[in-house]
């Protein structure tokens, strides 16, 4: 898979940053002419998983760090997001649809993620902290397009 | 993200206007609840015509709302939906508890 | 001087990332409401030290790494633009207006720097590359408020 | 970022739309060299009215093609600027070299 553009981004969890996410992911994604549609559904995505690194990860204190990173392939926007907060004990319960440690959240994050991309995967170990990788794959004319420039 | 806030009769309407994501949330949950005991509402109205984003934080907000309001008798309504909030709406559920409605008016005639 | 935020972004010496550069500041800088030609001013100066550590920094090769870090303080906003690249050997002659090294540019990047920002320092070494650091103090208004906050 | 180039009598007119900086400016240069040559034209007049940002990287594109066209003895001229972009072009000491005008139908007049 030949990498066409990468991107890091590192910054506090403060809510305020979880549109800084959202905002830095759906410009460096506009270079590939995803339709709207498909950048609506990555910022959902990338909102769920920055909200949770902040929410659940780092349980509200501002002063974490979390780290995404977004790389463009050939056929395929991988972007990942990592914390070094709490982290998951009970990997198989949290990934259930509807299942919050927090009674005033709704547990559909990794719902939407799962919905929203084409492949989402999830490390986690309690106490060391949360990885979450999403992946939406390019338009099928754009990958057609990209291999005949390739 | 701004929320403007009004009671019509027994409703609280609630207009959010921008990104209804973890930030606006805290502010948005705080504000709705002192509002409905100083302004003694018993329904809300969620006005969503403003949107321009919305996620799992800020869905929760209307669910944890719907069943406050809920447990005290009242009624929870949504109206003016835009087009990119209507499939994270239905993916969420909330829309088969909570009726939505095209405008304001309709869902006021319901809930009164 | 307290921190309120911060952000790091690191990118690929691409010319498509000198948007994203501008984008990711300016969304982290709404957080203080900068008016709006202040928000303009900071995305030249951001624009000018990314593209020059693109063009001059590595001369043009994709695969070099700039790395911007934005921290927002009680009383000013601090962007820092970093390469590894070719470095400036005359460092007083570089920052003259109208100096180039490439006959298709104006040589106004550190003029426009200057002009659009509260304080521009650079440092540089041939080989080692170079670091531009760029202050906007905040409007009146906001750090009398800030002081009241703190 | 986009270009519309039209030719009119001598003068070939650029309409710039968006961000007209570095990633713009490799593609405008070549673009406007190219029709500068195809087209035969004598003048260009750079329409600003579309941009949204630009920089020194895209300043020089304007100072770059006054340059080469002076040489052959044409002109240059630029109209419809949009305030966001007047203060970085009289910084920039442009409109000490290049006249601007409201519209393109002025310009195109001094041009002729
Ligand atoms: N980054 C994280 N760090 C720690 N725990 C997490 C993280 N992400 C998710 N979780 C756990 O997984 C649960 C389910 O997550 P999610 O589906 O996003 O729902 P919600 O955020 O609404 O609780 C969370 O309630 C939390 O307990
Ligand atoms: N990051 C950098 N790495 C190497 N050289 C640089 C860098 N930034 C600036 N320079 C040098 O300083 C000169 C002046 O920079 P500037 O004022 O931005 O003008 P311009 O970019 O139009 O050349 C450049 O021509 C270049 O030689």
């Amino acid at each position: 898979m030949r990498l066409r553009n990468r991107m890091k981004l590192e910054f506090l969890s403060r809510p305020e940053n979880v549109s800084l996410a959202r905002v830095a992911v759906a410009t460096f994604a506009t270079e590939v002419d995803f339709n709207l549609s498909d950048l609506e559904e990555i910022k959902v995505a990338v909102s769920e998983a920055v909200s949770n690194a902040i929410v659940h990860g780092y349980e509200g204190k501002p002063t974490g760090t979390v780290l995404l990173t977004a790389t463009l392939y050939q056929n395929e926007l991988e972007i990942v997001i990592e914390d070094r907060g709490r982290g998951i004990a009970d990997l198989a319960r949290a990934l259930q649809p509807g299942t919050s440690s927090d009674p005033e959240r709704m547990g559909l994050g990794f719902v939407f993620m799962k919905s929203f991309m084409d492949e989402v995967d999830v490390w986690s170990e309690a106490g060391q902290g949360t990885r979450v990788k999403l992946v939406k794959t390019l338009p099928g004319e754009l990958r057609a397009q990209n291999l005949a420039e390739s | 993200m701004s929320l403007e806030v009004q009671k019509q009769h027994d409703t609280l309407i609630v207009r959010v206007c921008g990104e209804f994501d973890l930030r606006a949330a805290d502010y948005c949950r705080r504000d709705i609840d002192q509002k409905l005991k100083t302004q003694g509402a018993k329904h809300i109205l969620f006005n969503l015509g403003g949107v321009t984003f919305i996620d799992s934080s800020g869905l929760g907000v209307i669910l944890g709302r719907y069943r406050k309001v809920t447990e005290n008798g009242g009624k929870v309504a949504i109206s003016n939906v835009p087009p990119r909030v209507t499939r994270i709406l239905e993916l969420s559920g909330i829309t088969r508890l909570i009726p939505v409605y095209a405008n304001e008016s309709l869902a006021l005639k319901e809930l009164a």
